[in-house]
């Protein structure tokens, strides 16, 4: 970004470099908030239809244009063509904020996230802590929504979303800072430079907390609670149509990408590939690639998910979170942080072996934890039994 | 041997480390809580005995100067709050003594609370990890290298010392069959009276340790000591006296309550309701230690800026002493108790020791607490036998006549004693060695000590000129020393002599080895115990610590020269107040009217109410508590049918009361009535303040945080 | 810069305004609403003094940070206690939680 | 006046008309759900008071904890005791004439007193050049935090973990 804005000002020499910088900000908060979210919707509601469709052995849409690639701007188009609904006793002015501010919440993380080499909207220097902060909007526009609505289902949504969303925010904050820890930092650019190997190899326990979580967080199945058509209906949103449900629906699948994306940044190595560096245009396109494929993998390997596994159930949802995550995170958290300042683990290569042990031993302990108490209930269950039949 | 130092942290971790093995893990394990709590004191004794022997041949250097080993505990924003250990030669000669004892303590308690009988105390275990952390409290305050420390052991002590005296308080309902419970009361309000009463010299204890540390900056001994911070002190004007002397002052606040100096001493008698080690270790090795090596450990505050003779903080330290010494000793004659006996007598010995550190010799003070631990722990154990014996002898005797089972027998009453010298011979001579060296016979160790104190109030009497201080507190201090020997001759003839009073006192026998073992051991360092500081054998204490606050510049400690004079007196006071004793109650028969009472008519009531002090407290301090707390429930009890009716009451019950007491003391009637209806008209007006409505509160204080914004405001 | 003056009056206003929300909401939940925004103006104002008077130790923002940590203490102990009062009273509305009346 | 000065003043006003005008819809909004939300409007605001004064980690734990935590907590609660606030009821007590007189008061005092006072503000040339503690903000709060303040931060722990177990306790449905 830097380089664009010297270009720009020996492209015009009379402009001010605050200026020219504000210019390339603007032009990129406008990429972000404006075509992102298409682009994003449009891509990924086909992608995921196909790759759905693929699991359930079936073709997916195949109708609008070739291969059904139009299929998602014809949606589009039905969408914003549907009548927009208020209901009766609506409290009108939430009810027309909550959608916009479900979108604004997921574009403000956009801000932080590195989609390349030098690409980004703000490298705070506590950027994952902006973007967790920055996660409470998201839930808030549910909770409006939900209450606004005046509708039951959709209030027992917004209870839902709170209960979940404060369920798994906990186990996801405890993996970034497993991810900080190791980095040494919030910022996003030297979490990336900090992964020479990446998270995922040396901090396997917090990426599968994280992902899980990340699943959560964004409501997908088989955690989408929230929405559960055969409990309440569609959740929060069930009394939008039209515009405001686009805006929802743009929300969501925006949201999918920068969980995707900070998984990337925060365990895949972000932008980072051969090739990929600051200093060439070429180097950025690469890296803005590299970024590329690896968030589509991660989202892949959600929508795999979503087609595998059947939805839970919301009591055993929270247990899992509170009752697995948390635990085994904070047990991963101590272990690491331990490992990080054992003094004889002297070299950068011996701390990353290290913490992949340190993560082997947690798997373990936590799995033969997990073990042990299943098969104790099993037989406190067993002998339940017995006692009613005699 | 300077291997040992580093062990010092140890000895009060070890007994702390006991109690908490036994609270957590062993508490069902009767036996091996109790060894693990011995073997926890004997650990420390060891250590202890290792320092002390390595501070012998560490010669001056380690003597004076000392060890020390800081610890940083708190960071406070920018300082740190350390604590940590010394040992120096008045350390050292702390060591010798408190573990020891406390071992004896232990090793006697397990005879005591019967273990492995089947009356065994059902808390035993208990009993064990509390003794234990007492332990650690005296322990942890003896090798403190600074007030915070001090402070905190002192507190440990304070909890301990509840937990102890209430032992039996605490009764479980479910389990046990045969509830005591006047005893259960009792032990309930000494335990309360005990905390309180000592609660209000930690107060002021506390006060001057926050006074210290906002002027220094700093909690360390050594630091404190230093000439130019013990100046800077004296610089600063406090009510209008040098801040150290208020300071000082405060510190010995803390000393009276937890040495039970007058008037903080009413607690100390009625902790013997605890069990009878505890007793002992109370009065002998730890609480009431604590105080006087306080005073000891920080005299240079009481001096600084002052000559030996006219610093007005130690001239309070030598009067209280001196009181406290006379008024404990003549309250002892007049009790039946016997462990009563022994506990006003050891308020008087604690008077003794203010007096000694009042008169500015710290040898002679702590030497006398170090004597007096060794035989007042062994007289108190033998007590704590005797009862034991005479217990077995009740219950021997309710065994055969079931009739005798449910009369009021008290095992602790000396009246029915009697001849148990023949029935308890190896409980009668450690406890004839104890008696002696109480009262101050040569050679046994309370001469020396009580001698080298009256010595030093001699010298400076001399030197100073009849009738000043020194020559009243000398005079106090003998004419104690003869009224000690007269109770204690009336106590062993009591107990010892004559014919049995009671059937129990005929069928009681000796107690186990547990019990008279630690007896004998104690005898033999009250017979020899004062050889430690013996003109004639080179006054070894003197060398030994006389010197640890030589670096403050205030403190000199010369040895005062034996004087044969002093000696001679108090040693005839003595001898003649045992005799006396002894040959007046020798032949005292059972329902007789006491010859004191005799002769003394209305003192020896007076003596035998201990001057009523408690009587007065409970006039001045908790009746009007209590009947204020009444009268602030009334008003804020709605369900109250009439408070009309309450009034008269109120005013009634008052009244009555009054008339109760008149002779005692005169409490305007008048005075009383119209508070009470006063403060009735003022909680009827204003209980309609209270709504019950938390933002009305709330506007109030917004309204006065107005007003005095505003007042703020105007006079800006 | 912004003279310190604004930031301190601007405080007291937010302060005054959450004072007023505590005396006067009917709503208990509203009352705990009132004191989190006068928490709110008092780390306005230890941010401010932090950065104008003394911006080269960070004590204000810790102390913020330790209000803000209460805050949260207070307002999950607040909540609590008020779902629990709705549980047994029925109510939240805190001029009927007066049984400490006379 | 240089232009930054000018775009700070903005953003201030605007701020400050996010956090008063937040502040009062929450104390006067008829319905509580409104007060609440109005409540989020408010933290935001001061959330851009902490950017504005350099102090960008505040910024973000005010975002975390005022925003995503109890905002969401008061919501949530709010939505628990529904149906019992009729809506569009008076949601002022009696004694509100007062209240706001005496609030009113006190704002007019504090702020005649604030506005006396002479703060001993840092020197300007100290106010401009961001120190160092400032831009190495957030390790310099961790170090303070574990360093010299560490007993306070020890204690804040232990009143969470008591707040915490304390809320569960209290708002736990009694088992008949």
């Amino acid at each position: 970004m830097d380089a664009i804005v010297s270009w720009l000002t020996s492209l015009f020499p009379h402009m001010a470099a605050p200026i020219a910088r504000l210019i390339v900000h603007l032009v990129y908060a406008a990429i972000l908030s404006f075509v992102a979210p298409v682009v994003v919707v449009v891509a990924f509601t086909y992608m995921e239809r196909k790759v759905i469709a693929r699991i359930q052995d079936r073709v997916g849409p195949n109708r609008a244009g070739p291969l059904g690639l139009l299929q998602g701007f014809a949606d589009a188009v039905k969408m914003l063509t549907k009548e927009d609904i208020t209901p009766v006793g609506a409290d009108r002015i939430v009810y027309n904020l909550a959608p916009g501010l479900a979108v604004v919440g997921t574009i403000l993380v956009y801000a932080v996230l590195p989609v390349a080499p030098g690409v980004i909207g703000a490298d705070l220097n506590i950027g994952i802590l902006y973007v967790v902060a920055v996660g409470g909007f998201g839930m808030l526009a549910a909770v409006m929504a939900g209450w606004s609505s005046n509708n039951k289902y959709a209030l027992l949504s917004a209870f839902r979303v709170v209960a979940q969303l404060i369920a798994y925010e906990i186990p996801m904050v405890i993996a970034i800072i497993m991810v900080v820890l190791a980095a040494g930092s919030m910022q996003m650019g030297q979490i990336i430079d900090a992964q020479n190997v990446p998270f995922l190899f040396t901090l396997p326990v917090a990426f599968f907390i994280f992902f899980v979580a990340t699943i959560a967080e964004i409501g997908r199945s088989p955690f989408d609670l929230l929405e559960a058509e055969s409990e309440i209906v569609a959740g929060f949103h069930v009394e939008y149509s039209g515009f405001k449900f686009a805006l929802f629906f743009i929300g969501e699948y925006m949201h999918l990408f920068v969980g995707a994306g900070l998984g990337t940044t925060l365990f895949l190595g972000g932008w980072r590939g051969p090739g990929a560096s600051e200093a060439t245009i070429l180097g950025v396109l690469l890296g803005f690639v590299y970024f590329l494929v690896k968030t589509v993998f991660l989202i892949f390997l959600m929508m795999w998910v979503r087609g595998t596994f059947p939805r839970i159930r919301i009591d055993h949802l929270l247990d899992f979170g509170w009752k697995f995550l948390v635990p085994v995170g904070l047990l991963a958290l101590v272990a690491v942080a331990l490992v990080l300042k054992l003094p004889f683990l002297s070299s950068s290569v011996l701390k990353w072996v290290g913490m992949l042990v340190a993560n082997i031993v947690v798997v373990v302990v936590s799995l033969t934890a997990v073990s042990f108490a299943a098969r104790r209930s099993r037989s406190v269950a067993l002998r339940g039994v017995a006692g009613t039949e005699r | 041997m300077e291997f040992f130092f580093n062990l010092v942290p140890l000895i009060p971790l070890l007994p702390l480390l006991a109690f908490a093995v036994i609270v957590l893990f062993t508490h069902r394990k009767n036996r091996l809580s109790s060894n693990i709590a011995i073997g926890g004191i004997a650990l420390s004794t060891l250590i202890s005995w290792g320092v002390v022997l390595a501070t012998i041949l560490g010669g001056e250097h380690v003597q004076v100067e000392g060890w020390q080993l800081p610890v940083p505990w708190l960071p406070t924003g920018t300082t740190v709050f350390s604590v940590g250990f010394a040992v120096d030669g008045f350390t050292a000669a702390m060591l010798f003594m408190v573990p020891f004892v406390c071992a004896m303590i232990f090793i006697y308690s397990q005879g005591y609370m019967n273990l492995g009988q089947p009356n065994q105390d059902p808390r035993y275990a208990r009993f064990f990890a509390y003794i234990s952390l007492f332990a650690a409290g005296m322990l942890g305050l003896v090798v403190a290298d600074n007030l915070l420390l001090l402070f905190i052991s002192w507190e440990l002590m304070g909890l301990c010392s509840y937990l102890l005296i209430g032992f039996w308080s605490f009764r479980n309902r479910d389990t046990e069959q045969h509830i005591d419970e006047a005893q259960v009361k009792r032990a309930r309000a000494a335990a309360l009276k005990a905390f309180i009463t000592t609660r209000i010299g930690d107060v002021l204890l506390f006060a001057g340790i926050a006074l210290l540390y906002s002027y220094t900056g700093s909690l360390n001994f050594r630091e404190i000591f230093r000439p130019e911070t013990l100046e800077h002190l004296q610089e600063i004007s406090l009510l209008g006296q040098p801040a150290v002397t208020v300071i000082a002052l405060l510190a010995f606040g803390g000393a009276v309550g937890k040495s039970a100096q007058f008037p903080l001493h009413v607690w100390l008698p009625d902790a013997m309701e605890g069990p009878t080690p505890v007793s002992a270790l109370i009065h002998a090795a730890t609480m009431v230690a604590a105080g006087v090596y306080l005073v000891a450990r920080t005299l240079p505050l009481f001096i600084a800026g002052f000559e030996v003779a006219h610093a007005p903080a130690l001239q309070w330290v030598a009067v209280i002493g001196a009181i406290t010494a006379f008024f404990g000793a003549t309250i002892g004659l007049a009790q039946d108790d016997i462990k009563r006996v022994l506990a006003y007598s050891t308020i008087s010995q604690l008077g003794y020791m203010m007096m000694g550190l009042g008169l500015g010799s710290l040898v002679a003070g702590i030497f006398h607490l170090l004597t007096h631990a060794f035989f007042k722990a062994l007289l108190f154990l033998g007590s704590g036998s005797v009862i034991h014996g005479m217990e077995h002898g009740h219950h021997k005797v309710a065994h055969h006549s079931d009739h005798h089972a449910q009369d009021d027998f008290n095992a602790n009453d000396m009246k029915v004693m009697g001849g148990l010298r023949h029935k308890m011979p190896r409980t009668f001579w450690p406890y004839m060695a104890g008696t002696l060296a109480l009262v101050g016979i040569v050679p046994f160790a309370g001469f020396w000590s009580k001698d080298e104190i009256l010595a030093e109030a001699f010298h400076l009497f001399q030197e100073s000129g009849s009738l000043s201080l020194p020559f009243w507190v000398w005079l106090a201090g003998t004419l104690g020393a003869f009224i000690t020997a007269l109770y204690m001759g009336r106590q062993i003839a009591l107990v010892f002599w004559g014919e049995p009073r009671h059937e129990a006192a005929s069928h009681a026998h000796e107690s186990p080895n547990s019990m008279t073992v630690p007896l004998m051991i104690l005898a033999v360092f009250a017979l020899i115990g004062g050889f430690a500081n013996a003109p004639f054998l080179g006054s070894f204490l003197h060398h030994f610590m006389g010197e640890v606050h030589e670096a403050s510049e205030v403190v000199h400690s010369a040895a005062v020269p034996f004087s044969l004079a002093v000696a001679g007196i108090s040693t005839l006071a003595a001898l003649l107040g045992l005799l006396s004793g002894w040959a007046i109650y020798r032949n005292y028969r059972a329902g007789q009217v006491e010859p004191f009472q005799r002769w003394l008519g209305p003192v020896f009531i007076l003596l035998r109410n201990k001057y009523y002090v408690d009587e007065l407290y409970h006039l001045v301090f908790i009746q009007p508590a209590v009947w204020l707390a009444d009268q602030v429930f009334n008003f804020d009890n709605r369900w109250v049918v009439d408070p009309l009716v309450n009034l008269v009451g109120t005013i009634g019950r008052v009244a009555s009361e009054i008339t109760r007491v008149f002779d005692t003391v005169a409490v305007d009637s008048w005075m009383v009535e119209g508070t009470a209806k006063a403060f009735n008209g003022l909680g009827d007006a204003l209980r309609h303040t209270q709504t019950g409505r938390v933002q009305n509160y709330l506007l109030v204080v917004s309204v006065t945080v107005l007003l005095l914004l505003g007042l703020y405001m105007a006079f800006l | 810069m912004i003279p310190l003056h604004w930031w301190l009056i601007v405080a007291a206003a937010l302060f005054c305004i959450g004072l007023y929300g505590v005396l006067s909401r009917k709503n208990a939940i509203g009352v705990l609403m009132g004191i989190e925004l006068m928490l709110n103006a008092v780390n306005v104002n230890l941010v401010a003094f932090w950065r104008y008077i003394t911006p080269q130790v960070l004590t204000g923002q810790i102390f913020a940070i330790f209000v803000i940590t209460v805050a949260a203490a207070e307002a999950a102990v607040g909540l609590a206690i008020i779902i629990a009062a709705y549980r047994r009273r029925d109510t939240v509305i805190v001029d009927e939680l007066d049984i400490m009346r006379w | 006046m240089p232009v930054d000065q000018i775009v700070k003043t903005v953003v201030f006003v605007i701020f400050t008309v996010m956090t008063l005008g937040g502040g009062l819809g929450v104390v006067v909004s008829p319905r509580i759900f409104h007060s609440a939300l109005f409540l989020v409007l408010s933290f935001a605001g001061v959330v851009g008071y902490y950017v504005l004064l350099d102090a960008g980690f505040l910024a973000a734990v005010q975002l975390l904890i005022y925003i995503g935590a109890i905002a969401i907590l008061i919501l949530f609660a709010i939505m628990l005791s529904r149906g019992l606030m009729a809506e569009r009821q008076s949601q002022s007590n009696q004694q509100w004439w007062i209240a706001a007189l005496v609030a009113l008061l006190i704002f007019v005092v504090l702020a005649a007193v604030l506005w006396r006072v002479d703060w001993p503000v840092a020197s300007q040339q100290a106010l401009a050049s961001p120190s160092n503690a400032i831009s190495q903000e957030g390790s310099q709060l961790g170090r303070d935090l574990l360093g010299p303040y560490v007993i306070p931060f020890e204690v804040a722990s232990v009143l969470l973990l008591v707040a915490l177990i304390g809320a569960v306790i209290l708002a736990r449905e009694t088992e008949s």
